[in-house]
């Protein structure tokens, strides 16, 4: 198997270890770390696939992988803010035990 | 003039909302009008360049496509744009009543809403796969902000619960965003397209992608977020949030399926995503016939019309891609009046529950004018714009004869008369002899409100989308997709 | 008339009352003066307009306006011999119903509502009625249908609600069903206007069979609305309405867009000459036969006066289908002819109905003892009605059963004149007996309910119901008058039969 | 124009009466009624001035006129109408609108049906008389009358639904047809069974038997001066639709002519047989009416039996029908004149009855003669002719038996009315002008008078071996056949309203509770569960799994 094969099977199994635990677990925090994990997986797979092209290293993935993980921490931050102010009001931590809240 | 009008679109809203969050409470007033207003001033210069020239392509800052930024205008998003213009303005206007600039509440507020609608327009604007992601997530973060604005318990586990699946949707997303460029090298729409054939990686790129939108557009068996949201935001909010945000997605679906796979000829798979719009419909009907509450029924009937959107896939063709984008306009239009109307309700009546509200159009006769004008495009009856979708719907349909979706586009329009019939019956009742006794005269009806007028406005476009749909039609003609052979 | 007059005028005659719908909602329930003189203003300006637009058929020209809808689809208003005859019947009915509405409901609640969507009831009819091609016709077909569905909940109770249900289960699903049936239509022959004669001669020999299947779905379409038989059951649970509501719905707007859609399918798509090929004609005559006495016999059951009108209706508008349907010029006249003599006939009884129940209480047939020596114009009015719906001669419905009879005789189908007599039979047998309650019984002690009603009221609705039976009687006393419903009939059959 | 005039003064003077008893201007009305009486005598103008006009606007083209076949009647029906109505004037005093809105729109109907010159004038004459006269059969508003009400209208609609059957089936091939067109050229009689259906419609209103049914119920129970009418004139309207709508043709074969002469002799014999088993006088005179009419249809059934009589046979019936109208016209208002309380009176009542038995010299002779002779023209039997003189002595019987009734009521209260003496006088007078300006051959031949003696005296032996033998009477109730029918009707009827009696009642009726949204069912409760696991994330992140392998088999495997 290439070299870049061996990295993306890695990457897939790190991405399925987040998916699994945060399909599975009840609390938010632990699914917000699932998520982060999910996340390196794929900035994994962005930095094997650049490969070089034609001799010359291609910059663009590098850029992009910067660009994503800019983004997944804002998108944590304010998923953090969310959970702690969601603490506060219904005292509890996880989406699932909450009474209907449509009714 | 066009680069300038398009780097309006995305800045102004921009600039307004950081000047909203940083300048004293007298001014916010100032920079938000002037944030938003522009817009459809701006679009105008930009439609009369797509209607002569069909593709408007502007490279920001001059960089060349696989490293620089390209903007791309064409039949399709301008529509979108002048969606996503209307709904800002008017729903704006409506919001400037529960959250008047000036207020602390208000300065909150219309920071994340200029920001929306910036992040907005610049996604549509953008033809790049990870600019979109970008742009994407904007949107949703601004959109979960809003619905958050005013902290109701009910809203922030929704939000919680909006925001993880959101997540996810933009993971599986990513990903196929990565698979893309270690096949083709390139991360343009229209290029990528080019390069890449129906091969595994590809294939299973283009799945992901679609899986996280599909997600992201809660459709059919993935929408259970969506009646939770929409149903306990604020009444501005929930407008947005059903006429635009939950579209956007479906407009990148349809930018991957059209575009990007524009020759694979995925002979089996359109009429599954077919099958996911006509389970939709029918479970969404269904779901809204059998709600208590007035806006949990409004949400509802938006998983259900989004059904509509994914009928394209089955019925490819003119026909089908010209009645879905219609489609995509006029319910937006509706959708949003008849949020605007429910919220108005409740803001008067104290409750959106059906059986409290018996008589209520005595006090609210505007709003269930609104109610029932938006009832009407939605419902797919003349004169109505969704009457003219589902008029070439049915045509495109009749062309390959799909009697399947022919039934179900029909069988759409009857479920959606019985959950919309049932609660203007309610209001039209009279109230139990009880209550009407203690008050003796009629209850004397609010006065002429403005933000009712805005929501009869937004219902009547709807209405005039059915009587004046020959330019878009013709507009969307000419900007075939090259997935659609003409 | 110069050009443009002749472009904005069929729209203009549509749309006035459609503004002054509006500027009623706006008005609120308060401005009750302003709301009237609204009303009445457009009322007599669509009048005029109607008048002006006549004046213009018959000087030769075609007013006709036209608007790009859907790609190869315009939105087409043509004022034609046979639109100009319904444009005018409702321009005529709705001015009569307006001045009766507003005596009727002086004490009633909700009645900017009520006027509101009364005004754009009647765009919608007059939409109908000048439609120049199918789409726009199922257009303003659809819109009836909303507008009138408000009409119908107007008073809130739970019957109120079943009724409304019913009729909005009935026309929404035939509403589904004429789509479809014109989506197939467009597929097969794209864009048509109306054209008198028919405009799929050209198509008969390779598509017979989906013809045939098309003019069955167009039918189901327009027969919920016109009432025939297995469709009709909305009818009569729409009678919780109140009176004006029901006189309007029964007799000039959706009982007869039904009937005249069904006159534009057979004579202006499909053409006299091809129906008989087809042998469309024949089913057509034994569903409106069948209806026609079905409607009667249950009509004998009622005991309800304005559930035995209706059921009356149900069987009276099929023989609008049944002229049409024996086809040749004379049951053609018969039918056509009939839609304006039906309306003016069942439009006066409702109003005596609506009387009845708003100045005495009177709802159920047997408390109508003795009315005719308490109210004598009322009941003359109910009479000249009932004796027209029988087909006793001089009121219009002679005319009617004349024509069909003969046309009949003409076509060879005599057995259809065992059908009309045995109607007109069935007819006598529910009518004469409440015409002997009304004017040979003893009035009883008291009345159910007596109000202290003011001399308007009073004057506005007898005064309307006195001008339609008037009407109805000169339609059928002066048949032969050139300016008269048949001459004006005649006129147009001549057009579908060379 | 002056038939015009005919037509709409009756028309307009109900108008002008109505809207005066409407609007309370007591006076007015009062003045209307005094003119009622005399506009049936309007009807001589157009009979003098003989003018025929043509109205396209009014019905379907209207033709207005006076031809041969319709003076006898019109001379009967201004006569009888004007003296009955002279006598109503004075003695209707209560009831008087429903009693005048009758009349004068039987008049008026009577009016257009005999100025019409087209079927359908014809038709919406015939109708509007039927539907008046409705309104004089139940003017007293006793249940009697009720009943005979009920009964009439009944067999009238059925007569008019047979009518219009006949006349549509015209109306196919010929449209409005002006009726000198139908007599002229009756090409149309081939091509269907019209000229039955008529005949059948027209008969019900004659009374031949079978359909007599309504006559002995209906004319008795109406006022006086409207039996006279009904009796009289108003039957007459029949005989006129057959001389206009059922015409013989040549070639007719022999079996018609003889059934419908066979069955006038029954309804003949059988009218008077009848008549003799009942009590009440004017209901003597009824049956009377049915058996002259029984007479009338033998005339008429000469046309079907020999070609090119019809002359011959408008000139015998027409004086039959005025000998007949006007004197049992002048009958029926004896019964109302009390006619036993005086010598004098008694005299007046015996004069009508002995022309009726057709005695010598007396207008029945001249008309019964007249008769006579147009059946021997006819092939028949040579016993035809002998059963007709008998009917002179069955009628001779009833006349007696009239006479007896008559002699019972002394009431000397009730006034003399001169109309009375006036219209016996005229039915003495009138036919005998009528027949010798029609140049019908009068001779005293004493053949001819023999045969006419002959019937009386065999009548009058009967008479006296009745009474002596036992005197017993049969008795049989009014309107025969109707009784048992009646019975049978309503117990059909009872059975059927029961079995869906309750159907009506559940009808829904009108309550007013406000309307509110139904509670879920137990599916509805499983539908929103599903609905709640659906939220979960689990079952979210599944869902998506699933949704999305199955899009990746089809992609890559459905594309090829």
């Amino acid at each position: 198997m290439s070299h870049a094969e061996v990295w993306v099977i890695a990457a897939a199994a790190v991405f399925g270890i987040g998916l699994y635990s945060l399909l599975i677990a009840s609390h938010l925090l632990r699914q917000l770390i699932a998520i982060k994990v999910m996340g390196s997986a794929i900035f994994l797979v962005l930095v094997v696939a650049a490969g070089p092209i034609d001799g010359a290293l291609d910059g663009l993935p590098k850029a992009l992988v910067l660009t994503g993980i800019v983004i997944a921490i804002s998108a944590i931050a304010f998923a953090l803010a969310l959970l702690v102010r969601l603490a506060e009001v219904t005292g509890s931590t996880s989406l699932e035990d909450e009474a209907d809240d449509d009714r | 003039m066009i680069a300038e009008a398009l780097a309006g679109l995305v800045f102004l809203p921009l600039l307004a909302a950081c000047a909203v969050a940083v300048v004293p409470k007298r001014a916010v007033g100032v920079f938000v009008w002037s944030g938003l207003l522009p817009l459809p001033a701006l679009l105008l210069p930009l439609t009369e360049a797509v209607w002569r020239e069909g593709l408007v392509r502007l490279a920001v800052a001059g960089f060349a496509s696989p490293l620089g930024i390209e903007w791309r205008v064409d039949a399709l998003a301008l529509v979108v744009l002048w969606l996503n213009a209307l709904i800002a303005v008017f729903v704006g206007l409506y919001a400037a009543r529960d959250y008047p600039p000036g207020s602390a509440r208000g300065g909150r507020f219309w920071a994340l809403w200029l920001l929306l609608t910036s992040a907005m327009n610049a996604l549509l604007l953008s033809a790049d796969l990870f600019n979109l992601f970008v742009t994407l997530e904007l949107v949703t973060l601004a959109a979960i902000g809003l619905l958050v604005i005013d902290g109701k318990p009910a809203a922030l586990r929704a939000a919680m619960r909006y925001l993880l699946l959101a997540l996810l949707g933009s993971l599986f997303y990513l990903l196929g965003v990565a698979l893309i460029y270690g096949q083709a090298g390139t991360l343009d729409l229209y290029q990528a397209g080019e390069r890449l054939g129906p091969g595994l990686l590809p294939v299973t790129a283009l799945v992901l992608m679609t899986m996280g939108l599909l997600v992201k557009s809660a459709i059919f068996p993935l929408h259970g977020w969506l009646p939770a949201a929409h149903g306990n935001a604020p009444g501005p909010v929930s407008a947005v949030l059903s006429a635009m945000v939950v579209k956007v997605s479906v407009y990148l679906i349809w930018r991957l399926w059209l575009w990007l796979a524009a020759d694979w000829q995925p002979a089996w798979a359109l009429p599954l995503l077919g099958l996911l719009g006509a389970g939709a419909i029918l479970y969404g009907s269904v779901l809204a016939f059998l709600q208590v509450r007035l806006k949990m029924m409004v949400a509802y009937s938006t998983v259900a019309q989004l059904g509509y959107l994914m009928l394209l896939f089955p019925l490819l063709g003119p026909l089908g891609y010209s009645a879905a984008s219609y489609h995509l306009l006029s319910h937006g239009l509706a959708k949003a009046a008849m949020f605007l109307a429910v919220s108005n309700i409740l803001a008067v009546m104290g409750t959106d529950r059906l059986d409290r509200l018996a008589g209520a159009d005595r006090r609210l006769p505007l709003d269930t004018l609104t109610l029932a004008l938006a009832g009407v495009s939605i419902l797919g009856l003349p004169p109505s714009g969704g009457f003219v979708s589902k008029w070439l719907m049915l045509q495109a349909a009749w062309a390959i004869d799909g009697w399947l979706w022919l039934a179900v586009i029909l069988a759409g329009g009857l479920l959606a008369a019985a959950y919309l019939f049932r609660p203007l019956a309610v209001l039209c009742a009279r109230p139990a002899t009880a209550q009407a006794a203690d008050d003796g005269s009629p209850p004397s009806a609010t006065g002429l409100h403005w933000s009712g007028v805005v929501a009869l406005l937004l219902a009547l476009g709807a209405l005039a989308a059915g009587l004046a749909p020959a330019p878009v039609l013709a507009l969307l003609e000419r900007g075939l997709p090259p997935g659609i052979l003409p | 008339m110069n050009s443009t007059l002749l472009f904005w005028l069929p729209l203009a005659v549509v749309m006035v009352s459609a503004l002054a719908g509006i500027g009623i909602f706006m008005a609120g329930e308060q401005r009750q003066g302003l709301r009237t003189m609204l009303n009445l203003f457009a009322a007599v300006a669509k009048l005029v307009l109607v008048g002006v637009m006549g004046l213009a058929v018959l000087g030769g020209e075609a007013p006709e306006f036209r608007m790009a809808l859907l790609p190869g689809l315009d939105l087409v208003l043509r004022a034609d011999a046979l639109s100009m005859l319904f444009a005018t019947l409702s321009a005529v009915l709705w001015l009569v119903t307006t001045v009766y509405a507003i005596a009727y409901l002086e004490r009633g609640a909700d009645r900017a509502r009520f006027f509101g969507f009364f005004s754009l009831c009647v765009t919608a009819t007059m939409g109908v009625a000048m439609a120049g091609n199918l789409l726009t016709f199922f257009i303003f077909y659809e819109l009836l249908t909303l507008t009138t569905w408000p009409l119908v909940i107007h008073s809130g109770t739970r019957a109120a609600f079943a009724g409304a249900r019913t009729y909005l289960v009935h026309t929404l699903g035939a509403s589904a069903v004429f789509l479809v049936g014109m989506v197939w239509l467009y597929g097969l022959t794209g864009a048509q206007d109306f054209i008198a004669g028919g405009t799929l001669a050209a198509l008969q020999l390779e598509y017979t069979l989906q013809l045939k299947v098309i003019f069955g779905l167009l039918v189901i379409g327009m027969g919920v609305k016109a009432a025939l038989f297995p469709l009709h059951s909305w009818l009569p649970r729409a009678m919780v309405a109140p009176a004006p509501v029901s006189a309007l719905l029964h007799a000039v707007a959706v009982v007869k867009a039904g009937a005249f859609g069904l006159v534009r399918v057979v004579e202006d798509i499909y053409g006299p000459e091809l129906i008989a090929a087809l042998g469309l004609g024949l089913p057509l005559v034994i569903i409106a036969g069948f209806t026609i006495l079905y409607g009667s016999v249950l009509a004998l059951y009622q005991r309800d006066i304005k559930k035995r009108l209706a059921y009356s209706t149900v069987s009276q508008v099929s023989y609008i289908a049944l002229g049409i349907g024996i086809g040749g010029p004379i049951a053609t006249i018969g039918g056509i002819v009939h839609l304006v003599h039906q309306g003016l006939m069942k439009i006066a009884l409702f109003f005596c109905a609506g009387i009845y129940a708003n100045l005495l209480g009177i709802k159920k047939i047997d408390q109508l003892d003795g009315v005719g020596r308490r109210m004598p114009w009322t009941s003359l009015c109910f009479s000249i009605g009932a004796l027209g719906m029988i087909g006793l001669p001089p009121v219009a419905g002679f005319i009617t059963k004349w024509y069909l009879g003969a046309g009949a005789v003409a076509v060879g189908m005599d057995w259809v004149i065992g059908i009309l007599v045995a109607s007109t039979l069935l007819n006598a047998a529910y009518f004469l007996p409440v015409l002997k309650r009304i004017w040979l019984h003893a009035p009883p002690a008291a009345w159910p309910a007596d109000p202290t009603v003011s001399l308007l009221e009073v004057r506005g609705m007898v005064g309307a119901a006195l001008v339609v039976a008037a009407m109805a009687l000169g339609v059928g006393l002066f048949a032969g008058h050139p300016l008269s419903p048949l001459n004006w009939v005649t006129g147009i059959a001549a057009g579908y039969f060379p | 124009m002056s038939a015009l005039v005919a037509v709409i003064v009756p028309l307009a003077l109900l108008l002008g009466l109505w809207s005066a008893m409407a609007l309370g201007a007591v006076r007015l009305a009062g003045q209307l009624l005094r003119l009622a009486p005399w506009v049936p005598l309007l009807l001589l103008w157009p009979l003098v001035a003989g003018s025929a006009g043509e109205f396209t606007w009014p019905l379907l083209g209207m033709r207005l006129g006076v031809d041969a076949t319709v003076v006898p009647v019109l001379v009967l029906a201004a006569l009888a109408w004007s003296a009955a109505g002279w006598f109503a004037g004075s003695r209707i005093t209560e009831g008087r609108r429903w009693f005048w809105t009758g009349w004068l729109g039987a008049l008026a109907g009577m009016h257009l049906l005999l100025l019409a010159g087209d079927m359908a004038s014809f038709y919406v004459g015939y109708a509007l008389l039927s539907l008046s006269a409705y309104l004089l059969v139940t003017q007293p508003g006793s249940d009697e009358a009720w009943r005979a009400g009920r009964v009439y209208l009944i067999m009238a609609l059925a007569g008019e639904g047979a009518l219009l059957v006949g006349l549509l089936l015209i109306a196919g091939s010929l449209g409005n047809a002006p009726l000198a067109e139908l007599a002229a050229n009756p090409a149309w009689v081939t091509e269907s069974a019209a000229r039955w259906w008529l005949l059948a419609g027209f008969a019900v209103k004659l009374g031949i038997l079978p359909l007599h049914l309504w006559l002995p119920l209906a004319h008795p129970v109406a006022p006086v001066p409207a039996s006279a009418v009904l009796s009289g004139v108003i039957v007459k309207a029949g005989l006129l639709g057959w001389l206009r709508f059922v015409p013989a043709l040549e070639g007719e074969p022999q079996f018609i002519g003889q059934a419908l002469l066979a069955l006038g002799l029954a309804t003949a014999l059988g009218g008077v047989a009848l008549g003799l088993c009942q009590t009440r006088l004017k209901t003597v005179l009824a049956y009377s009416t049915i058996s002259q009419m029984g007479l009338l249809l033998t005339g008429f059934a000469v046309a079907f039996l020999v070609a090119g009589e019809r002359p011959a046979m408008l000139a015998a019936l027409g004086l039959f029908a005025l000998h007949h109208g006007l004197n049992k016209a002048s009958l029926f208002l004896a019964c109302g004149c009390a006619p036993g309380a005086s010598p004098w009176r008694l005299a007046l009542f015996a004069l009508p009855t002995l022309a009726l038995a057709a005695a010598p010299l007396t207008s029945g002779y001249l008309a019964k003669t007249a008769l006579k002779d147009l059946v021997a023209l006819a092939p028949t039997l040579p016993l035809v002719s002998l059963v007709l003189s008998l009917t002179s002595t069955a009628t001779a019987l009833l006349m007696w038996k009239a006479f007896g009734l008559a002699r019972t009521q002394t009431d000397r209260s009730i006034g003399l009315h001169p109309a009375w003496p006036l219209l016996v006088v005229a039915g003495v007078l009138v036919p005998w002008v009528y027949a010798l300006a029609g140049g019908l051959a009068l001779e005293f031949a004493p053949d001819k008078l023999l045969a006419s003696l002959w019937p009386l005296g065999l009548a009058a032996l009967l008479v006296l071996a009745w009474t002596r033998l036992s005197g017993a009477a049969v008795r049989l109730p009014e309107g025969d056949l109707v009784v048992p029918i009646e019975r049978l009707v309503s117990l059909l009827g009872g059975r059927l309203r029961r079995a869906n009696g309750t159907r009506t009642e559940a009808s829904d009726d009108e309550d007013d509770t406000p309307h509110t949204p139904g509670q879920a069912s137990r599916l509805v409760a499983q539908l929103l569960q599903l609905e709640a696991l659906q939220r979960r994330l689990p079952v979210a992140g599944l869902a998506l799994l699933a949704v999305g392998g199955l899009l990746w088999l089809l992609t890559l495997f459905g594309g090829r």
